[in-house]
């Protein structure tokens, strides 16, 4: 049935976690930020469905299931306080959300 | 070369496209469109790897439930396009170079590593669904209890953050 | 999952891919025109009647309209996401049906089932995953349009759509439990036997629940709020002309469609007879059925039919008379059962739609929330409960 | 055996009482202080004598009696063990401890009645009674340095008792810092003895001694050094030449505690560490020779300066050194019973003589000066007569306990195994010096018209809490001595019978050179065929009485029959007499020769100079060191998330690499 090497599948996850990284630090808005996390967690996600098929294992899924119900909750409480920012500095740009410095 | 490469391959492109839109568009729904293109092609390729339902879970809730959460947010929000402001010295000149190396490395590092070498080995179960529901609630079932709390905390969270604005 | 292991599955897919589509597209056309009469005589009218004998062929006329007219377009929209949504809409819309087995999987082709394109074994999860992406379409329309009502719907309805998928869902999954799969065919035929069997009776909760939901998720009346003409205009495709709008307009009944199938499989044992095998009579009935309607269809072209228009009915008249005829064959016979009974049932439940729609009033938003938030959910949460506690209870005993 | 099953009794109960009156004493009335003072020093005054009687019970094998509670100190091979032991040495001191404290504690509700901080005062003196006893039961050379520091520390307590005083807070000091030097000696000592020893413990100490021959009288080995460091540690609690300074000023403190401390029991321990440490001495002669010839100078030299002093309690003080010098003199000539026995019969006779200048200054409301007393006879005869009777004590008169402890002295000095003319002759001579200047003490405190203003001072007879401990301590100065009684007509002397299972194990090894037995009375040859009446005329009438009267007899002459005459002996002999008056000008030769370049040093080098520069200059540019590095570094958190994300990059990148190149190695 399936005859693509494993491998290929986890150097596409690489490629797209590294996306994900440059998203991330590239992007200024905030939520596109929030974004960029989320793809670096399907890459991993990813990464764990390719290992799990490999080694035959299912404990893979099952960790990837846990990572999107975190990911969820995370999504619910981080866009709440991106509201919260967005409704307090009257911006997205992460660069006006500074004050946190010394 | 056979169709599940071909497969592969398309999704693959897809979900990397998609990556770099989210990069270099910078109107914030778009990023959110091209991040559901990727999820979507994630999606085919669990698939190809046999775990479906693990595809249908990342339609259903990363591209259905979290994406829509972020178009939603986006939409009320009323999120323009991004300007141009370059702060960040660090970002701007470290960045790049250091978020290239990091995925050569994961890349090569996948690459070259021991299971690199041989395909999927191995048939998967008759019906991975019913093995992965019983994994899930025998031996990881605390975490899943644990999981669900997580999720209630969240809720209760959001709903916080949210009624401060009135 | 095997759906792209051999090139036989795929041309045999395509090809059904095509018919299903083709079929679906005047399904819809006909939807509009059964809808339009419907309503129009729940309100004491004629409805559509000039266009072809019965107005049969005013679907044709909106179609070929909306393919003329000027298709506008906001300068200050985003161009690119204000194209994609209607397509996106559609083509999800349309997706769905290709999960939805229309008769027995045991009508093969080349070893393929005939009457379902997709015979995925957690068909019903892939449903929800495509039904759940049918947000976009809706709030990509609003935003892109970049006006002011349309955003306005776009935000009500992928709201509401969002909140009624949730309780959506949980009231299906009563179901799931008492069939233990996510094929679809599985469900169906875990109700074989008789009506009794099916699951409407045990989860009748879940059922209520689910077609109310249901509803709400294809904005439509009660809880069109999306179009509310009155408060937003037209809500979220306020801004569309000509075909896009034709687009939403499909997009819409395709999910009223596919919604209904998944009723008619999820609660209604979908292409099962409703009564036992031992009554072979009930083979009869689809040709009979037909053969009825071509002799109303005769008397009426004889009675009340002029010129173009008794032509056509006469044309109708002989399709139905020789489908009817066909059905009558024996070795059609079987194979026409699962599909006769399906079509009927969702007919049906189609009808019921409209008919809602003709007689109730809409509801004001807030309503409309806590009505999903604060009845649904709770009451398909403890139907839910319920289930799982009597099925654990008959597992014990 | 309960009390030698739990020793700690006695050591406890001080403490106990020393914790409650500190503590919580403040806030208590006057009685309660007094039960809680008193009534703890009585217990273990009382837990001691029952101590005794079982100790009498006790099979010669089981002595010393040694009992272990736990390990205090343990690094590598150095283990100190908090252990006590007893043997008859310590039996006799325990005796006079605690008898003594309780007096003086009795005394001192009198004494101290008008006095603030009279809890403070009750408990500083309990805790000293704690740390006395840890000295004297002491099993190991470091638990008996705690007792001989928390001594000191309780003396430097009490001497600086009235803090408001200036000189009293500066004599504290000087006590403290004198005695430190001494100290520092001891301390080295110790070190030494472990070095040598690889132990502590007494007993560990003394069978290695036993196995070691004695080091030559000339040579300096381990032992005599380790012996004389001791020793100046003695010099330094015990108030000898040349660090007796402190011991005047130390008459500062209120008089209980010059009695207690600075009389009867503090100072003395000095002698006590000698005798407990004596197998040591015993193998180093020259050490020996040291702590004789320190003793007998010190004892010549104090009661010369005691002749001209004219504050009656400085008087004392300066006796009290010269009758150390006596004690240190004894166990110098390897007479360590001699010198315990006079280290109790002075506790007695001398703590009774501070008691009652103590009660003359109480009745004269605080004057010390002998030359604004006199005639006081009738108006306090108990004060006068138990004085008069301590003073003929340590005057040496026959019958008094005062008499048997210095005549036995003296003939060890002259006559026994370390035997030496010099050292005998000074002390013959100190012995006539004393009692002159006692008797002058006596003469011109009781006798002669008053030169106080009677107007002004109402004198008053002490209270009875002070009238009772006096009267005791006289009945035990007069009849203290009569252990040795017998002794003067050939019997035995119980006393060193009693001690001597204590110094006969480790006997006393005479010089080799052997020198002239001299006919200096004392007892020669004790106890053989002369008969007991010839025995007793020869020591009744021994060089020590005839010097003891002569001195009388002078002191009667100058103070009572002829004044004048002091007066022109004075002016016959100026130089000698302000040389004398001035104490040898030894406080003025130390202020100039240590003290004020000390002084100097430590203002314009160690605090100008070290502190100041070094160690501030130190711990402020490590303060400024930080400082700015974390201003520099607080640049990196710019608060702007992008930058972080690129710094978690970057350790991302370097943790990859890592692995990277861990798997490539493997």
């Amino acid at each position: 049935m399936n005859l693509v090497p494993v491998s290929y599948y986890l150097v596409l996850s690489a490629i797209l976690f590294g996306l994900g990284v440059i998203a991330f630090i590239f992007k200024r808005n905030i939520i596109a930020i929030f974004m960029s996390i989320e793809l670096m967690l399907n890459a991993v996600n990813l990464a764990f469905v390719a290992f799990a098929r490999q080694w035959n294992e299912l404990d893979g899924l099952v960790f990837v299931l846990f990572v999107i119900v975190v990911a969820a909750a995370e999504v619910a409480v981080g866009l709440a306080i991106v509201i919260t920012i967005a409704h307090n500095r009257r911006s997205l740009n992460v660069e006006d959300v500074n004050l946190l410095k010394f | 070369m056979s169709l599940p490469f071909i497969l592969f391959f398309v999704c693959a492109g897809l979900a990397i496209l998609g990556a770099v839109l989210l990069i270099v568009s910078r109107e914030p729904i778009h990023s959110a469109l091209s991040l559901i293109l990727v999820m979507v092609a994630l999606a085919i390729l669990y698939l190809t790897l046999g775990a479906e339902f693990i595809a249908a879970v990342q339609v259903i809730v990363y591209a259905g439930a979290i994406m829509v959460l972020f178009v939603f947010v986006i939409m009320l929000l009323n999120a323009g396009v991004e300007e141009r402001t370059n702060w960040s010295q660090m970002a701007k000149y470290a960045g790049l170079p250091l978020a290239v190396v990091l995925l050569l490395e994961i890349a090569q590092w996948f690459w070259r590593s021991p299971t690199s070498a041989r395909a999927v080995n191995g048939t998967p179960e008759a019906h991975p669904t019913h093995a992965l529901s019983v994994l899930l609630f025998r031996q990881y079932v605390f975490p899943f209890e644990a999981t669900s709390i997580l999720i209630l905390i969240a809720i209760l969270g959001a709903l916080v953050l949210a009624k401060r604005q009135e | 999952m095997d759906f792209i292991s051999q090139h036989a599955v795929l041309v045999v897919s395509l090809v059904k891919i095509a018919v299903v589509l083709f079929l679906a597209m005047t399904a819809l056309a006909y939807l509009s025109w059964f809808e339009r009469k419907v309503v129009a005589h729940i309100q004491s009218r004629w409805g559509p009647y000039y266009v072809g004998a019965h107005g049969l062929l005013q679907p044709l006329a909106d179609g070929l309209k909306f393919l003329f007219k000027e298709d506008v377009t906001p300068p200050a929209s985003d161009q690119l996401v204000y194209v994609l949504a209607p397509f996106l809409a559609l083509s999800l819309a349309l997706t769905t049906l290709a999960l939805i087995p229309f008769g027995p999987p045991n009508v093969r082709v080349f070893g393929q089932p005939v009457f379902v394109i997709s015979n995925s074994n957690i068909g019903l999860l892939f449903l929800f995953a495509i039904t759940s992406m049918g947000v976009y379409g809706v709030a990509l329309a609003g935003w892109s349009s970049n006006s002011k009502y349309p955003l306005l719907g776009g935000l009500r309805s992928s709201a509401q759509m969002v909140s009624y998928e949730v309780s959506l869902t949980l009231s299906v999954v009563g179901v799931l439990l008492l069939a233990g799969s996510f094929s679809l065919n599985g469900i169906i035929e875990s109700q074989r036997g008789h009506i009794g069997h099916w699951y409407v009776w045990p989860q009748i909760i879940g059922f209520l629940c689910y077609i109310t939901a249901a509803i709400a998720e294809t904005n439509r009346v009660p809880f069109d709020l999306p179009e509310a003409e009155g408060e937003l205009v037209a809500g979220f495709h306020t801004e569309y002309s000509s075909f896009k709008f034709a687009m939403f307009f499909m997009a819409e009944y395709a999910n009223m469609i596919t919604v209904s199938c998944l009723a008619t499989i999820l609660f209604f044992g979908g292409w099962l007879a409703p009564f036992p095998e031992s009554w072979t009579w009930q083979l009869y009935l689809p040709g009979v059925g037909l053969l009825a309607l071509a002799l109303y269809c005769a008397y009426d072209t004889v009675t009340s039919m002029r010129g173009v228009a008794r032509l056509q009915l006469a044309v109708f008249t002989l399709l139905a008379l020789v489908a009817g005829i066909l059905c009558l064959l024996p070795a059609v016979m079987p194979l026409v059962q699962g599909p006769f009974w399906f079509i009927t049932k969702v007919g049906l439940f189609l009808f019921l739609y409209v008919w809602v729609r003709g007689t109730l009033p809409r509801f004001r938003y807030d309503q409309l929330m806590s009505f999903g938030w604060k009845l649904l959910l709770p009451v398909s949460l403890v139907n839910l409960l319920a289930t799982s506690f009597v099925i654990l209870l008959g597992k014990r005993g | 055996m309960f009390i030698l099953d739990h020793l700690w009794i006695i050591l406890a109960l001080p403490l106990l009482g020393a914790a409650l009156n500190g503590l919580l004493g403040w806030r208590w009335p006057k009685w309660a202080v007094n039960a809680v003072g008193i009534g703890s020093v009585s217990l273990s005054f009382l837990s001691v004598a029952e101590l005794i009687r079982e100790f009498l019970a006790l099979n010669p094998a089981q002595i010393p009696y040694f009992e272990r509670y736990f390990n205090w100190i343990s690094a590598g091979s150095f283990r100190v063990d908090f252990a006590l032991e007893v043997d008859q040495l310590s039996i006799v001191m325990l005796f006079v401890v605690t008898f003594v404290s309780l007096l003086v504690h009795v005394y001192s509700i009198g004494y101290m009645a008008q006095e603030g901080g009279y809890a403070r005062f009750f408990s500083y003196l309990n805790l000293f009674v704690f740390f006395m006893l840890t000295l004297v039961l002491a099993a190991n050379l470091v638990l008996l340095f705690v007792g001989w520091e928390g001594v000191g520390l309780s003396s430097y307590l009490l001497i600086g008792f009235w803090f408001l005083k200036k000189s009293a807070t500066d004599a504290g000091k000087k006590a403290f810092i004198t005695t430190r030097i001494g100290d520092f000696g001891f301390t080295v000592g110790i070190l030494l003895a472990f070095w040598t020893f690889q132990s502590v413990d007494f007993g560990t100490i003394f069978n290695q001694l036993a196995a070691r021959p004695a080091e030559g009288a000339t040579s300096i080995g381990a032992l005599t050094a380790m012996a004389l460091l001791l020793f100046a540690g003695a010099v330094g609690k015990s108030a000898q030449l040349p660090l007796y300074v402190w011991l005047p000023d130390a008459m500062e403190g209120p008089t209980p505690v010059s009695a207690l401390i600075h009389a009867a029991t503090m100072v003395t321990a000095g002698v006590y560490m000698v005798a407990r440490m004596h197998p040591l001495y015993s193998r180093a002669p020259l050490a020996m020779f040291v702590v004789a010839l320190v003793g007998a100078v010190t004892a010549f030299y104090s009661a010369t300066i005691g002749v001209l002093q004219t504050d009656i309690k400085k008087v004392l003080a300066y006796s009290t050194v010269s009758q150390l010098g006596y004690m240190f003199l004894a166990c110098g000539v390897g007479a360590y019973a001699a010198g315990i026995f006079h280290l109790m019969t002075h506790a007695f006779f001398k703590g009774l003589l501070f008691l009652a200048a103590g009660s003359v200054i109480h009745s004269l409301s605080g004057e010390q000066d002998m030359r604004k007393m006199g005639g006081l006879r009738k108006r306090i005869p108990i004060t006068y007569w138990t004085m008069l009777l301590a003073t003929i004590a340590i005057a040496g008169i026959p019958g008094f306990s005062g008499f048997f402890s210095k005549d036995k002295i003296l003939a060890a000095a002259g006559d026994g195994p370390y035997r030496n003319l010099w050292f005998w002759l000074l002390g013959l001579v100190a012995a006539g010096i004393t009692s002159f200047y006692m008797f002058r003490l006596i003469f011109l405190t009781f006798f002669g018209k008053a030169r106080y203003n009677e107007k002004k001072v109402h004198v008053h007879e002490s209270p009875k809490s002070m009238a009772v401990p006096l009267i005791v301590l006289a009945a035990c100065s007069v009849g203290g001595g009569w252990f040795a009684a017998p002794h003067i007509v050939g019997g035995t002397d119980y006393f060193e019978a009693f001690l001597d299972p204590v110094f006969a194990s480790y006997p006393v090894e005479p010089l080799a050179s052997g020198q002239a037995s001299l006919p200096v009375g004392g007892n020669e040859s004790a106890g053989t065929a002369l008969d007991p009446q010839a025995e007793l005329l020869h020591a009744v009438t021994g060089p020590p009485v005839i010097a003891a009267i002569i001195g009388l007899l002078l002191a009667w002459w100058f103070y009572i029959r002829r004044p004048e005459a002091a007066k022109r002996a004075m002016e016959a002999m100026r130089g000698l007499y302000t040389l004398v008056y001035n104490k040898y000008y030894v406080d003025e030769i130390y202020a100039a020769l240590i003290v004020r370049p000390l002084l100097w040093i430590s203002t314009s080098v160690l605090w100008h100079v070290v502190d100041e520069k070094l160690i501030d200059g130190t711990v402020n540019g490590v303060a400024d060191a930080a400082r700015h590095a974390g201003a520099r570094l607080r640049e990196l958190q710019s608060g702007n998330a992008r930058s972080y994300a690129s710094w978690v990059v970057l350790g991302a990148v370097g943790f990859t690499i890592l692995l990277l190149g861990l798997w490539m190695v493997r």
